[in-house]
């Protein structure tokens, strides 16, 4: 009779509180945006799965493994605890992940028009305003973010995956399972986020411009371009180097064209095992505690303005540099300096042909689209150079 | 013992029960949406619905602390 | 000369124990059965390598690394020391195992049917008597186990490898070595174990019964089946929650078709990674002192029993079945339930097509098969809860 | 305005040291060798990386992770601390890359023809005459090696890659990134620095002998050999068996038949991520402390002696075994006894044909190609059971 | 240092001998039965053998403590 | 923040000169040798090369210490 009792009080039903109850329905709910609606189901779907194991009241995931005094395990720890420790803790996922999309990257778009740099540059815009942001809600009395909280909550406007939970796991490890869900389903619902901004923002006459065609970039520059990025993050900026170097070396390893079979596993099955840890172990930051704050309000609150704010500046800064140069550029491609690759930039195509049938931008838009991935990684290293 | 083996028998059964029941609701209300399962484009109210969803629950939580 | 001398005493010949000699034979055996005799050779082959290995002396494959007071380390540990602390001790490698079978898995003909998961459940039965089993050698005198030994052991009975691996690293981490090759050993031993029970429980006119063309599935029953079999583990049995989450999240990232690149990877790069690792993890375990005993000879015998009760018991529920219900089971689908898959289910199919010609079973078969894996997986939560 | 000059001071212009800025231009000279000359790119692009990312000051890709008091992580370590603690003070990622590269060894050759294991021992007397080379030039003063880091050095004799970091990382941690540069660019070598000794130790005539064709060698003796090397190993000289062991799993893997998913694992995505990190942690010892001084020097010129001598002694051999036996050996094959698998063998087969455009050496160069493999990690074996 | 380069021959030497020798039987018995080889239903005698061979090896080590 | 933005408008405003620069350079002076990017054979005068500049980098190195 007592082991009825004892398998009922084991049992997750009479553990389960309210708090975890709610966080399992979110995981279903991630899971349901993933599978039903698209919603970057690379991440979201693992990340689902994660809320729901670690919100299983008696299941242990998070368990610590404990030792005894000759340092021997006397039991073991959960799977999630070890995979958040080793993984996301250390910032060992995120950084493989960038090494992977560095070589899934071609610069070559940008390359062509180094310029589309500065629209890279100006959509990080939304990084910085949404920290001032962060800061003027705990100021109100309503949250409480901290300024290395404030920090890892506007790196959301980086509209960058990877970028963001490295940031968050270096500067606010308690956030990280809120901001992460909210870059993920930002950047899905980039294509509702951007056109009302880009069309109230641009003239149909400027959404019309024709832009000339690329010129072709040789082998020789895409491979002399991440080793000059990466000499210059040495010089100048090395707390961006974790995320930059990696970048650079995937990208390398894509363009040498000599180690093929690298950057082959670098982009498959490396960067897929690690997705999957990554995002059980961003899952299971989703703890009640954590999450069910007024605090995930402002985070979401926080990321939504901070991809309006830099979708704006990045068409702005388009807008600025039509005043200067002579090179006409369509400013709907400044939108796509937000990152959230390759979608903001097909946004911008999709957009750009609606005013005008022949305007094709997809190309063009990549340039931005690109830069705004080194943008939120600069970004992110000057945070880190300030709070971390 | 008993209990072991009892507790894999009500368990496979309230599983049978449990997947049965929705295998009936989704082949009577399911089938002819085959549509919303092709993954693609993002519905036109999902980022409302999402905010919504998790800000309901988020005030559902708090009150009742 | 003093040189020459140290060599020699280096040399395994001089440091060689009799009971190393003899593990290196086993594991020699275990290998010669994996290639010659195709017993289940992606685990039998590693686990063999890993017993000869293990068993060289003075080759350290199971050496501590040696920290100074700083916690710098002085001397590195052994391979087969990293691979089990990291991978087997912590229940990392069996719970990967289980995601990558879960992406595997398709439980469309279990859906079909789900009366076959009784089937399923009833296969189990082997699990318990196993258990009343050893302990009943315990009190001869004869061995020596306790009761979380005999635990791991019955789960023998559930013809699953990494469900054993996994309740044996928790409960009985010294036996982990015989019961996994017991496992393993049984499994492969399936086509000659149960046609006798097979055949010997039913008559010739049950085995003859044809059985009713199962349903199509749709997409949309196979993604919520994993999620509802997940909200009833966390209400239910939250101590299942590792090995069936993990399979549940294998299975779902399979069907919701939205993430092939993770299920891919789940299912190739990564459940092969791992399953080396797991197998010389595995072998690491078999040295003279815990494999060379009367407990092994005990383990070795308690296996089959449950293999053997597990398969009349799963019969013994079809030809219950069919005196309640209407729609007729043939009964040789209940040997399936043991798991083993997909072995057990060709078996039924094979000794269903010899009682009569037309009689295709093996989709039928399956349904039990798999509802097997989530019944030994269910077995185990009980277990561990009890005595975990 | 202080913020101003905090990030100045957090740049890297700001903290580069001479050594450092060298450092990096040898990181990116590697890296021009790899992509441009060809040298080993798998390794030296990795490498080159790794040497470029760890001389960023301030980045603190080698920052060890800070644990408060109840052993929760207050600050991260470096990515290259983890790569280099887990995988190479471990000496688990060397291990891996040798069960690849057993994984996609062809014994065939070395069966038909086993004689060619002498070429193999003989061109591994380079290792042995540049340990008393290292002792020699620190007897001279002007450098400072002990006999643990001549050991590491003479390895470099040895033709192979992960050997050579396998016993650096046992017996001189310090000198890695030297001896792994110095292997891996004298791998790269092999077409320039070979040629000229064989020329010069054969004559015409030698060059000109045509060697029987090889007869067909069954899968059977390719699964009994590399369990009968395995097994004198064990007996003999238990120090060779971290690598041999690994070697001769990853070689049944392939030669059985019977587990070709983890047999092309091996030899594709596993020995693909751990090249990556092996590289790039190799690559994180080229600091300048340890790498900017006169010792590098001597390992260099160490290293190429050792190429020159094992060169010549394989040749030599084959010379001497022709006097005895009476089936004829073409002694260039002897030079591809150093292993450089499979360039030497190239080499062989080229300077083969220019002698006789009738005369094919590849498969017979093969044999003590995989020979000289064998023959450096017995050698390893040998070092680590005196010195480590 | 003589030591070393002779313990590297030995080896070989030793690797040879056996090498040679088993390839001699492998292709004096071996050839005949490919059969053999091929993976796939295990052979009918298999489990006696394996407990059989297992057994046995315990007594005997058990008997010699 | 003004800094923030202002760092990562530098450093991308300084990326854009090099990038731009550097392209200049390869149109002009490295469209020419195409073949020296195709890996294989090492070139004639590698092993000196290599040797010389790792020499001259510690030499200058050490006479700076
Ligand atoms: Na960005
Ligand atoms: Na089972
Ligand atoms: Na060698």
């Amino acid at each position: 009779m007592d082991s009825v009792i004892q398998l009922l009080q084991d049992s997750g039903a009479y553990q389960l509180a309210g708090g975890q109850f709610v966080m399992i329905l979110i995981g279903l709910l991630l899971i349901y945006l993933a599978i039903s609606k698209g919603f970057e189901p690379l991440l979201l779907l693992p990340i689902g799965m994660g809320a729901i194991l670690v919100n299983i009241p008696g299941a242990g995931f998070l368990a610590e493994p404990i030792y005894d005094s000759a340092g021997h395990m006397d039991s073991p720890g959960g799977l999630l605890y070890y995979i958040y420790e080793a993984g996301i803790a250390t910032g060992i996922f995120p950084l493989i992940i960038f090494m992977g999309v560095g070589a899934m990257t071609d610069f070559g778009p940008l390359l062509a028009n180094p310029r589309t740099l500065f629209l890279g540059a100006a959509a990080q815009f939304g990084i910085f305003t949404t920290v001032l942001g962060a800061l003027a809600l705990t100021s109100t009395g309503l949250m409480d973010f901290s300024l290395a909280d404030a920090a890892a909550i506007g790196i959301i406007g980086g509209a960058d995956g990877p970028t963001a939970i490295f940031v968050a796991s270096r500067l606010a490890p308690d956030l990280l399972g809120a901001i992460a869900v909210a870059a993920y389903s930002y950047m899905a619902l980039v294509p509702m986020i951007q056109p009302p901004i880009m069309k109230a923002l641009t003239t149909q006459k400027e959404r019309e411009i024709l832009m000339q065609q690329l010129r072709p970039v040789s082998q020789r520059e895409k491979i002399i371009f991440p080793l000059s990025l990466l000499v210059l993050v040495a010089l100048f900026l090395p707390t961006a180097a974790p995320l930059l170097g990696m970048f650079c070396f995937g990208n390398l390893m894509k363009e040498s064209g000599v180690v093929e079979r690298l950057s082959d596993t670098a982009q498959n099955a490396l960067i897929n095992i690690t997705t999957i840890f990554l995002g059980l172990g961003v899952g299971s930051k989703l703890n009640s505690e954590d999450f069910l704050n007024v605090e995930t309000l402002g985070i979401l609150l926080l990321g939504i303005v901070a991809f309006a704010i830099g979708t704006a500046t990045g068409i702005l800064m388009a807008k600025l540099m039509n005043k200067f140069g002579n090179i006409p550029i369509n400013p709907l491609i400044g939108a796509a300096g937000v990152s959230a690759v390759p979608m903001a930039a097909r946004v911008a195509n999709k957009v750009g042909l609606e005013a005008n049938p022949q305007n094709f931008l997809l190309m063009h838009a990549m340039g931005p689209n690109v830069a705004g991935v080194i943008g939120s990684a600069v970004a992110a290293g000057v945070m880190i150079s300030y709070l971390g | 013992m008993l209990l072991g083996m009892g507790t894999v028998f009500v368990f496979l059964a309230i599983l049978v029960i449990v997947t049965t029941t929705l295998s009936t609701l989704v082949q009577k209300y399911g089938a002819v949406q085959p549509a919303e399962l092709i993954p693609g484009a993002a519905g036109q109210l999902d980022e409302a619905t999402l905010l919504a969803v998790i800000s309901a629950a988020i005030h559902a939580h708090r009150s009742k602390q």
